[in-house]
């Protein structure tokens, strides 16, 4: 066991900062540090970047086009992305349907989707959840018919984040009525420009429109879409959640964050003295770092784990509670080092293009929202009491 | 000692609740929001018309001569129904700080209106520089004839987007961090030389950051003694703490009614989610921290109205002190104890709604926003845990 | 409402801190100060100076010889009582089965009993909890016979506080088995000395002989020992949980040990300076200050509300979740306090007549042994998970 | 970078797991307290055929050349079984502080007798004033011709009841607080002038109190140089401090499986408690909190063994600081860790178990009081969160 960075890790981290260093645009970079608002365009420009390296796609093995890292080199890429402050990778395409396209999908699927992935051709939503389909994701209602070679899909989904970008949509769907509700769905790819799919905006909290509904009628898919067997869309759905999860722990951007926070508390000032020299203050941001590093090094030893058996377990539950938990304390430490500076809402600015008159400080526009959007975080991608239940039941035997 | 309320203080709330429950639903907050606005004159006045403007004003200068207990009632009652208007800030904290420093001329002047609901003030007291700590002043009025001539920065002040008249805080004398030297002046809003951004807080209520440059006020607009106001400031801050402890009460409260309403009625699983254990030792928990906070409440409210030695003094073992660190210590403890309520049950509010606590068509969300916002007014609940710390020092 | 206290109260306080000045015996506030063991007359003789003064019994109404206090002033005798390092009062008598025989014994039971309560004549325990029985107390399986004019009595009971130095227990019995568990179970006062009832010592993780199991091997009791109408006890049993958790709320305990804990920061050192100089550790000490604070009023809204309509609610429940988790949150911080100092177990030396070499410190002698028996309130008198189910049921309707 | 053990680690944990399985169950270890023992010659002599005693000992010196990652898949071990021998007192710390700081001489003197289970060490450094403060130290070495001579105080040297030597901590120079001025020397235990007192800690294991009163020693008793002996302390407790997050590491893993065990078999309500939410929960925070506990433990030993930079550091930013200075962040990380999880855990276990596990009969309350104790021992979480805190200042 050796926990440190070999001299061949050393130089693929040097490769790997040198590249973000002479490649990532300066206005992302920006952006991304300053909590302003990215457009489809942007996301896909350093997705772009990185698809002309062969870095598009950190998860996938080499047969498909993906660079085959592993474990350290993955860790390493994404300590160094989000260190650059680069844009976030998008994670419906590349993390979440592509898995089960390479594990369910037939060739000529595989061959259809893969590339248009790889290369960032096609923006990708997830649609699962429903408005009476959240924790209990089975019980899902929305139908697709089988009429000859194609299906016709009436229904509806919801929080289906950024599906106003989205060119495709993955959906769970209700193929069979008659038998036990995990038994009946299937797993459908579909053209969000069909005719019948529309999208409806949902504001959150904090103003903004990441999630939407989705609704469908009547829209047509043609059966060549349906990714492995009809009915038996449920177990390629919890393949998909096990990887879902283990990203979630985004340790990387926590890592970030962590830095963020330090900077914070170091420019704002209590009583005219930098808050980093209140000891109550820096003893959160301390209690933050060790959990982060501890965290690092589980979400490491699951990943070790994935890799050598090539399968997600129940530890990725494990990472998404704990990941998620340290997401939220970090935004709430952020608005706390804020303090008087938090209240103000200033959401216009964050906009791009923004070009109105400036507010002090300019670092803390995206904070307190930032904070409220991250309530999300333990609700989404199956609930925190939900992967406790899972935990409890797969890891405990309870 | 009693917990009872009097029969007055039982119609109070009971007719203020009616009024909100008509005039401030949650639609008609959306409107004002939607129409840029964070105050309804008309509401306002219906407030003046029951009196609520001036709960804490002394009777012959339009007061009806209560205490910060009826605060409170009115406080909780505002933060049931999630209100918008700059109450804390204009009937409480600059009416009390008025009624507490102001000569006989200026409370015959301003006090009046005030109760009328026909003026707002606000006080402009927060730097940049300074997050919570209440002695940082670096605003400076210069003497000069029969003016003082003040330059300075004033930074997210509550109720600074529609307030009339302004009480600013700045130094005569004294280093940034000296508590000798603040005086305070009362400044009209339009007066040249004062410029606002106004904006909307997290929590839609209205504030602004004021720039002063040169702004000129006669000497007649000290307020109090010169160099001598940062016990003012401090005593109004504590009216306006013990308030918004009695808001967030309010609001908590409903917050775990509207989670027990939700998690009764959506269901997964084929059972209400309201069945699951899990869910159900949360909301307990939360209704413990509400109870808690209203404990504490109750306590900051008793301990401003009466002098004497109270409940829950001492706990900590230090035997004397003055009466003004105890209340000190009290307020700064209720501060604490609902910032971190608010929070635990405001977050726990939110996951238990799932997806649709996270919506701005949820009311609970802004519920939450405004627990939020009150955490980080006057103090968060780290600020006022150092405060109780230090005490035990002394 | 005011939460001040008025002349008349600061009067009363005056009148209770003089007695108390004047007639606990030295040696005895030694004890409880130093925390060393308490044995059966120390507590007695206590309670025998208080029942001269009418004291012995603050929550009972004058009609059975109480003082007749109200909220107030039962909680300014606790609190003085407390700061002066009195010896706890047995609850088992005055708090527990007494209440339960005022409202529901006959006026036979009531002339017998309470006087010998009320003196410190008769030394009461509690026969509830059994092996498999604990939080789900209905399922009580100890059986009383009804033969003639007696009962005979088989079963075995657990947990039991004190046993050791009882005169009187009283029992939860199954006297039906052919029902609804709640149903057949009644409420019986058994004679220690009995024949057939044997005491078995547990010792506990701190080393102390505090719980027992209490075995009973047809023990005859006479039916003029039941109380209220046969099968009827679980409503009396409930009544007296109600009771029993106001006063688990133990405020003067705790306001005796957070100035304990002060003290005792102020006399630790850390690198040679005093522990309470530490920020940190203060920060800790204020957080129990203020919860301490609330609890102390919370505890007084709830006994107001009990006086005015003479019945514990469910708001008992709460006291005892946030009362038993200051406790332990109180224990722990002072163990916390003594650093390598709360180490040593010197177990011996909290002996009564013990006269072994002395230790340093003195006053680090009991406290971590406090730490972990004080694990215990978390567990007994329904455990706070019960008290949550207790609380989301019939508070939120759940 | 990675997770593996090696085919000796391996060979190493199962064979020791096997010895300890056989000879240092629950029942042996109720005997040797009975018999008022903390060390059993006859398991120790086992220990050392194995190379337990020995395993970050170079080969030359009787070791088998390993690393703190194999002393840590021995600590592991040895808390799951919950052993009481002083082996963190003498075969991690004492054995390493002499490995690392002795001279050639006392290593050929001591390492081999303490590999071979023949001698027991012991550091005497804590003092009553001092809390977790390394360097604070008060007990004086006064030169005189070719002895010192040694008056002083140690409290709670943890294996100082059956230790053979003693390392003592003294002052040649300095006052009471300063980092200069430790020197090191090596007491044999029944040296005149030297009185300790024994006693059991908490969790049962053997500790002393130990008082010098002109204890005169050579000069080649001094252990490295003098008036330089914290920072050998320092790394003699990082040894330490690492080993005892692996033992902390084992016990809680044994806590959580006999708590899972209990609850799916403790019946109430008709059904195995394990059935219900808020205990799953419970049980799935305690599992997430050791694997939490068991990431940092594995981090702290792989940064001992290695010198490179490491997964984990850098997370607050801190850009540069020396490679010294991040062993101690993490060493402390790891210690704050393990204690904040090893308290969660322990309570849980206890409170999961009800009534039974507060009796001294379950095994879960010894596990409890030994991940209490280690919490207690080199430095509580507060303490390391403290110093991982004031790292970022740097």
């Amino acid at each position: 066991m050796d926990l440190s960075f070999g001299p061949e890790e050393q130089r693929f981290r040097a490769e790997v900062r040198a590249f973000i260093e002479e490649q990532l645009p300066q206005d992302l970079r920006d952006k991304v540090h300053g909590g302003r608002h990215l457009d489809r365009e942007d996301y896909l420009r350093w997705h772009r970047i990185l698809a002309a390296r062969g870095w598009s796609a950190p998860n996938w093995p080499t047969a498909f086009g993906g660079p085959g890292w592993n474990a350290a080199q993955q860790h390493i890429f994404e300590e160094e992305c989000a260190a650059a402050d680069a844009p976030m990778l998008m994670p419906f395409g590349i993390r979440m349907v592509a898995p089960v396209i390479m594990a369910f999908g037939d060739a000529a699927q595989q061959a259809r989707f893969l590339p248009r992935i790889l290369s960032g051709e096609d923006w990708w939503c997830q649609g699962y959840s429903e408005p009476g389909s959240g924790s209990d994701l089975a019980s899902l209602r929305m139908r697709a018919e089988r009429r000859d070679d194609h299906y016709v899909v009436n229904g509806q989904k919801t929080w289906t984040t950024l599906a106003q970008h989205a060119d495709w949509i993955f959906c769970l769907v209700r193929t069979a009525a008659d038998r036990r509700p995990q038994d009946g769905i299937s797993f459908l790819l579909v053209d969000m420009r069909t005719p019948g799919v529309e999208v409806r905006p949902i504001v959150t909290l904090d103003g903004e429109i990441e999630v939407n509904e989705v609704w469908f009628q009547d829209v047509v898919v043609p059966a060549e879409n349906l990714v492995g067997q009809e009915h038996r869309g449920w177990t390629y759905a919890k393949y998909l959640l096990g990887h879902e999860r283990t990203g979630n722990a985004g340790v990387g951007t926590c890592k970030r964050w962590l830095r963020q926070l330090r900077a914070l508390a170091g420019a704002q000032r209590s009583g005219g003295r930098p808050l980093l020299e209140d000891a109550r203050f820096r003893d959160r941001i301390a209690q933050l770092e060790i959990e982060l590093m501890a965290l690092e090094v589980t979400n490491l030893r699951v990943i070790a784990m994935e890799l050598a058996k090539r399968q997600p377990g129940p530890e990725a539950s494990m990472l998404k509670v704990l990941g998620t938990e340290i997401q939220q304390a970090l935004t709430e430490a952020m608005m706390h080092a804020l303090g008087p500076d938090a209240l103000p809402w200033h959401h216009e600015a964050l906009a791009a293009g923004y070009s109105g008159p400036s507010w002090e400080p300019d670092f803390a526009l995206p904070i307190s929202a930032r904070y409220f959007n991250h309530r999300k975080a333990s609700i989404y991608a199956g609930s925190n009491e939900i992967q406790r239940n899972i935990i409890a039941k797969m890891m405990l035997g309870l | 000692m009693n917990f009872d309320f009097s029969e007055e203080q039982t119609q109070l709330r009971d007719a203020l609740g009616k009024l909100l429950d008509r005039s401030a639903g949650f639609d008609a907050r959306k409107e004002l929001i939607r129409a840029g606005q964070s105050h309804s004159p008309k509401l306002w006045r219906q407030l003046a018309e029951l009196g609520a403007l001036a709960v804490a004003l002394p009777e012959d200068l339009g007061g009806t001569g209560g205490t910060a207990v009826d605060t409170m009632i009115v406080c909780e009652a505002l933060g049931r129904r999630l209100v918008l208007e700059p109450y804390v800030a204009s009937a409480v904290v600059s009416a009390g700080l008025l009624a507490h420093a102001g000569s006989a001329a200026q409370k015959a002047e301003l006090l009046p209106k005030i109760a009328e609901g026909q003026h707002l003030c606000a006080l402009a007291h927060g730097e940049r520089a300074a997050r919570y700590h209440l002695p940082h002043l670096t605003t400076s009025a210069r003497r000069d004839g029969d003016s003082y001539v003040l330059h300075g920065d004033k930074h997210v002040v509550l109720g600074g987007d529609c307030a009339h008249t302004l009480i600013v805080s700045a130094r005569t004398s004294g280093g940034a961090e000296d508590r000798q030297g603040h005086t305070l002046l009362l400044v009209d809003a339009a007066a040249p030389g004062l410029t606002r951004r106004a904006y909307r807080t997290q929590d839609n209520l209205g504030a602004a950051d004021v720039e002063l440059r040169a702004v000129r006020v006669p000497v007649s607009a000290v307020l109090g003694e010169v160099g001598a106001g940062l016990p003012v400031v401090e005593d109004a801050v504590g009216l306006g703490m013990a308030a918004l402890c009695a808001e967030a009460v309010g609001a908590m409260a409903v917050m775990i009614e509207l989670t027990a309403d939700y998690v009764k009625t959506r269901k997964q699983f084929g059972v209400a989610i309201g069945q699951f254990q899990a869910l159900q030792h949360r909301l307990a928990d939360m209704l413990m921290r509400l109870e808690q906070a209203r404990s504490m409440t109750y306590l900051a409210a008793s301990t401003l109205a009466s002098g004497g030695p109270s409940v829950g003094a001492n706990a900590g073992g230090g035997e004397g002190g003055d009466a003004g660190g105890a209340r000190q210590r009290v307020l700064s403890a209720a501060k604490a104890m609902v910032g971190q309520c608010g929070r635990f049950v405001g977050q726990g509010a939110i996951q238990l709604h799932g997806g649709i606590g996270m919506t701005e068509e949820a009311q609970v969300s802004h519920y939450f926003k405004r627990v939020t916002a009150i955490d980080l007014t006057f103090g968060d609940a780290d600020h006022h845990v150092a405060k109780v710390s230090d005490a035990l020092l002394r």
